[in-house]
């Protein structure tokens, strides 16, 4: 047995017995906890299948973002599940039987795992993804340039998924209100334990932020030599907003970053990536054609229009992920 | 057989667990973390049908020479952000059920619902928690 | 320029989304909705004039070719669709400025436009695209957008049909990445054209049949084809009247192109009708949906209920044009569906107007309506008419295409399924002109004036649906060409 | 050397994960994430170098952060005291 | 084999003991303060043993700087993650455990 097959089979072990645990726990911050293990174990699997920038994305969304979120709803509403009734097992158990037989039928045909000559590593796209990228675009991260430029416009419909979520976020639980002053002050959510009252966490997270905004910005320009890029660098400031906000409280965290400011970042990483497209036509290219925009020198060209749209989506990101954050967390100070 | 799909079923095992709970569990909260096991379960599918044998990470570097494809990867990088994005929507959706119905209980909510249709209320929210917008 | 038609078909959309929510002013938000549904109808008419006179298009995103980026793909099997799903967002546009005003606090108008803007570019990226991760991709936008427009809705029960929704559709959509990915293991590639080569020959592979499984169950739930249709009665019910117009109008439509596009153009109908059973299970599913959705819409005492269970009814009809699988089959159900788009959206654009002007659309509340207003309820009775499938409206005519296309095949069952579910039809839709127009008023309050803009946009509607049924000749061309290229050449 | 330190680094990672099964409450569970967290950082510096490409340590960096904020997200909003039930959070969980 | 080699085989083998350890102590320890104690003194001990050892077997001066920086990291918020969760669970009454007790 290899030490991949050994570390390989110990991690999704971990995973299902823990996909078990959270299914049983009723308690939903604990399942919500084991959530978070979940994603991080999830993540270092996809390190060692290879998949460095989605182990990236996974740690920060799932681990990050996805946790603080579930975590912040359960503190505005009911912790505990009612235990599942009779009635309701069967049609899971249905379900289960029949997509896991589908699934089961179609594992039959499928190509071993991690066979060389399997049709997804046999295809022309490989050759092309992995050597001939070096030359048309040149850059040494493949999934980036996949991502920013083969498959561009995939990576504009995320961004524009992203964009609607925190549309529909702010639509349907609102940016954080002001207190009105005629209103008394009504107790907050964490009424006696504010973290920012521990001068350790406090100094700690402090101290942190420069760092982690400084990573975010290394995460973003590195992305054509390493795993990280646009959403991943967006990701971690927003983190790093979400640290300021838990630790010093919304208050200070939204005057920092304003509500109006927030909004126009969001729309502003969109449209730049839109406009990037418009303009690669008006320069008689098609739609996100970087070559066009150096002519005469393809590679230049492809390097700036990844640039820019790796830095669009990362202010769109940040921006959309801390508006969410705020949504959430003003939820719990307005009610 | 074994040895070379016990991956892919692993993968498959973690999708139908998210799908269980997804189905079964009326916490709605509870469905979306389901829901959030069973998307992981088709993320590490993708990713599995990208990684070669001793391959390693499609960042191209001198003496490297087999690398796992990058192309799952970018799908898959793809669908992470669409699944936090639908999560993020739930949650919120999650939220404003709770303030209208003060449960996050499926039945529950649906019970509170067949109450108001018996006594004629027409479940028009009250205008304080009308509080969208930007 | 006009070789970029195709993504500025969805580039218009989707670059108006942003700055309507930039903007914030809901005159600006609502008129860059009407110039960003103006701009893709154009784009739609324009490549379907180009497509009839020069046959496919394509579209290399980033100029590069297929399979090694992402392209748009214009054919005569979505043009109708492009024409379709633009043209409701046109009639919407002009439906909703007043509609929404009515029904929504200020400050969110400019969120909702957004959120249809939003919409609208899926679903025309979803029709357009050749590119099965990239349909995936819009799938989920134009999903999304729909879930926050259905949480609009003004009462409690919007939020609970928005969340079953959107858990619902996303446990679909993630079918429908299962089999894609599936798909993509025993192929390798993601470009439509590209699978249809290299599927063909490898019919008994187990994955590939386990994909068309995945990716139709995902899609069925988008169709809402029963058993899988419990989300659409109060989704479209519960949401704001101009969504449920734009929505019923095109949601499930779009999803049944792709049905179609996957079904023919990618695994191919030697695959799908022939090898494996799909055919037969869709003609059943569409035979049991007719008979329930009809059944179920002549027990619900809401108006906006009732027509949303017959929406469930008049998928089943697509569906079982689909499932023939032959050339008058796959048109007639084209046909079928711009004809019941067209009334269908008039109908919803009619409750949403009774219900701004007497705040309730139960049926014990429209007593008397029809003598009360009745320029507002005829339009009712044309459309409701058309639903039923009476001679001369739109209705009939497609109804008539699916019965001939059935009876070519046999398909008695079916049939007879139909046959009843438009008796059933009769049964629901005179139930609510009964109400209408032979009871007595009870409410003494003058009911709110209707606006003009409003009363356009339905009349607008039954008049098209009028004249479709006088001379279908424009719907029928585009249907057949849409059948002819899915069946024909593949084109994918 | 270094696969032997992977091997720790698993059984430890499963002896945390008993405990964050086990509980009881919820600071035993914390505390077991927490730990698991730590090591999960050290798995991918390791697994760099187990699999002959140290260079990509960056993920490590951002792991650390992530279990930072996901423990500070879990203390400040955990310690609400469930208004329905009045025991969660608390060792009764 | 050089000495930087040994050096660094040792350091491994000594922060994969404490890891081990700690595990053992995370699981095994009666209740949840003394299981504080035993993540809190083998988690950075273990890490810094690990990362330093890794460290040495470094020739790169970029990754050279990546493990310093973790390590930093962890440094400062390992124990600070420990501190606010001892200080918490204290304020929320999480009992103590005393000889002859039941482990909980």
């Amino acid at each position: 047995m290899t030490a991949f097959s050994l570390i390989n089979i110990v991690l999704l072990a971990i995973l299902v017995a823990t996909a078990v645990t959270i299914t049983r726990l009723r308690a939903l911050y604990e399942a919500a906890m084991l959530a978070a293990l979940f994603s991080l174990v999830t993540a270092c699997l996809f390190v060692l299948l290879d998949a460095l920038d989605v182990a990236f994305t996974e740690a920060a969304v799932g681990v990050g973002i996805s946790t603080v979120l579930i975590l912040g709803v359960l503190a505005l509403t009911r912790s505990r599940e009612a235990v599942t009734q009779r009635r309701r097992r069967l049609p899971g158990v249905a379900a289960v039987l029949l997509v896991g037989g589908t699934l089961g039928y179609a594992s039959l045909d499928l190509p071993a795992f991690g066979a060389a000559d399997s049709p997804v590593h046999s295809h022309p796209l490989t050759e092309v993804y992995l050597h001939q990228s070096q030359e048309a675009v040149g850059i040494p991260n493949t999934v980036t340039s996949v991502l920013a430029s083969y498959r561009g416009l995939d990576t504009l419909g995320e961004l524009v998924v992203v964009f609607t979520a925190g549309l529909a976020v702010v639509s349907l639980l609102g940016p954080l209100r002001r207190r009105r002053p005629t209103r008394p002050e009504r107790p907050r959510p964490i009424a006696d334990f504010d973290l920012a009252d521990y001068r350790v966490i406090r100094v700690v997270s402090g101290g942190l932020l420069p760092f982690v905004l400084l990573f975010a910005l290394y995460v973003l320009f590195h992305g054509e030599y390493g795993p990280g890029g646009g959403f991943q660098a967006g990701v971690i400031f927003a983190s790093g907003f979400v640290l300021y906000g838990l630790v010093f409280g919304l208050d200070r965290a939204q005057r920092v970053v304003p509500h109006a400011a927030l909004w126009s970042l969001v729309t502003l990483g969109l449209l730049v990536y839109i406009g990037l497209g418009m303009a690669t036509m008006l320069l008689g290219g098609s739609f996100l054609d970087y070559d066009v925009l150096a002519p005469g020198n393809p590679a230049t060209g492809q390097h700036l229009g990844i640039l820019v749209v790796e830095t669009a989506i990362g202010i769109t990101v940040a921006s959309v992920m801390t508006t969410i954050f705020f949504s959430f967390a003003g939820r719990g100070v307005s009610r | 057989m074994i040895a070379s799909h016990y991956v892919y079923w692993t993968f498959f095992a973690l999708m139908l667990i998210g799908l269980y709970v997804v189905i079964s569990h009326g916490n709605l909260l509870k469905k979306l973390i389901g829901l959030t096991l069973f998307q992981v379960g088709v993320f590490l599918f993708y990713i599995g049908l990208g990684k070669r044998d001793g391959g390693s990470a499609p960042i191209i570097s001198d003496g490297v020479e087999v690398y796992s494809h990058p192309l799952p990867q970018v799908l898959i990088l793809t669908a992470i952000v669409v699944g936090v994005a639908t999560l993020a929507v739930g949650l919120a959706l999650a939220v404003r059920i709770f303030e209208a119905y003060g449960t996050v209980e499926e039945d529950e909510v649906v019970e509170r619902d067949r109450a108001d249709l018996a006594t004629g209320h027409d479940g028009h929210q009250a205008a304080g928690r009308d509080s969208g917008g930007s | 320029m006009t070789g970029q038609l195709p993504v500025l078909q969805v580039a218009a959309p989707l670059l108006c989304a942003p700055l309507c929510v930039l903007l914030r002013s809901r005159t600006v938000a609502w008129l860059l909705f009407l110039v960003a549904s103006l701009a893709s109808l154009t784009c739609a008419a324009l490549l379907a004039v180009r497509v009839d006179r020069s046959g496919t298009l394509r579209y290399a995103m980033g100029d590069w070719q297929a399979p090694y980026g992402i392209e748009f793909v214009v054919n005569g099997f979505n043009t109708p669709v492009l024409l379709l799903v633009s043209l409701s967002a046109v009639v919407v546009a002009v439906y909703s400025r007043r509609s929404v005003a009515g029904e929504l606090a200020p400050r969110r108008v400019p969120l909702l436009y957004a959120c249809l803007c939003l919409t609208l570019a899926g679903l025309l990226g979803l029709a357009i695209t050749g590119d099965v991760f990239n349909a995936f991709v819009f799938l989920e936008i134009s999903s999304l957008s729909t879930y926050t427009l259905i949480a609009m809705g003004r009462r409690r029960q919007a939020l609970l049909a928005a969340f079953r929704y959107l858990v619902i559709g996303s446990v679909g959509a993630v079918f429908v990445l299962i089999g894609i990915g599936l798909a993509y293991a025993v192929t390798g590639t993601l470009n439509m054209g590209d699978l249809a080569q290299r599927v063909t020959g490898g019919h008994d592979n187990r994955s590939l049949q386990a994909a068309v499984v995945l990716v139709f169950v995902g899609l069925a739930v988008k169709m809402a084809v029963f058993p899988l249709h419990a989300w659409l009665p109060a989704a479209y019910a519960e949401a704001p009247s101009a969504v449920s117009t734009f929505i019923a109008a095109t949601g499930t439509k779009v999803a049944i192109y792709v049905f179609c596009r996957f079904a023919f153009t990618v695994f191919g109908a030697t695959l799908v009708f022939g090898a494996m059973p799909v055919g037969r299970i869709g003609l059943l599913l569409a035979a049991l949906g007719i008979l329930l959705g009809s059944a179920a819409a002549c027990f619900q005492d809401d108006l906006r209920y009732l027509l949303a269970w017959s929406s469930v009814a008049q998928v089943g009809y697509i569906v079982a044009g689909v499932s023939l699988a032959t050339t008058a089959g796959v048109s007639a159900a084209y046909l079928h569906m711009i004809m019941h788009s067209v009334t269908k959206a008039a109908l919803f654009a009619t409750a949403g107007l009774l219900l701004l002007r007497l705040g309730t659309v139960r049926l014990a509340a429209l007593a008397g309506v029809g003598r009360r207003m009745p320029w507002t309820f005829a339009a009712f009775v044309v459309a409701g008419l058309g639903l039923v499938g009476v001679p001369p409206t739109a209705g009939f005519v497609s109804k008539w295409a699916l019965v001939t296309a059935l009876v070519e095949q046999g398909q008695w069952l079916v049939l007879a399924a139909m046959l009843s579910g438009s008796l059933l039809a009769v049964f629901y839709v005179g139930r609510v002109v009964e109400v209408a127009w032979f009871r007595e008023p009870t409410a003494d309050a003058e009911p709110a004036a209707a606006p003009a803009s409003m009363v356009t946009a339905i009349w607008f509607l039954v008049l098209l649906s009028v004249s479709f049924g006088f001379d279908a000749s424009l719907p029928a061309h585009l249907a057949d060409a849409a059948a002819s290229a899915l069946l024909g050449n593949g084109g994918g | 050397m270094i696969f032997a330190v992977m091997v720790a680094l698993l059984v430890t990672m499963v002896l945390a994960l008993v405990r964050a099964f086990m509980g009881p409450g919820l600071y035993n569970r914390i505390l077991a994430i927490n730990t698991f967290g730590t090591k999960t950082v050290l798995f991918v510096a390791v697994a760099g170098f187990l699999f002959g490409r140290p260079e990509f340590l960056d993920i490590g960096i951002l792991y650390a952060l992530v279990n930072f904020v996901a423990t500070v997200a879990v203390l400040r909003l955990t310690h609400l005291q469930d208004p329905w039930s009045g025991t969660e959070g608390g060792e009764a969980g | 084999m050089s000495v930087i080699e040994v050096l660094s085989g040792v350091l491994l083998a000594a922060g994969a003991l404490a890891l081990v350890s700690g595990g053992v102590g995370l699981l095994r320890f009666p209740d949840f303060y003394t299981r504080t104690h035993a993540a809190s003194v083998t988690d950075p001990a273990g890490a810094g043993l690990i990362l330093i050892g890794l460290l040495l077997r470094v020739d790169a001066w970029d990754t050279a700087v990546r493990l310093l920086i973790i390590l930093l990291f962890l440094t400062l918020t390992s124990p600070t993650a420990t501190h606010i969760l001892a200080h918490a669970a204290r304020r929320d009454g999480v009992p103590m455990w005393q000889e002859g007790d039941r482990r909980r």
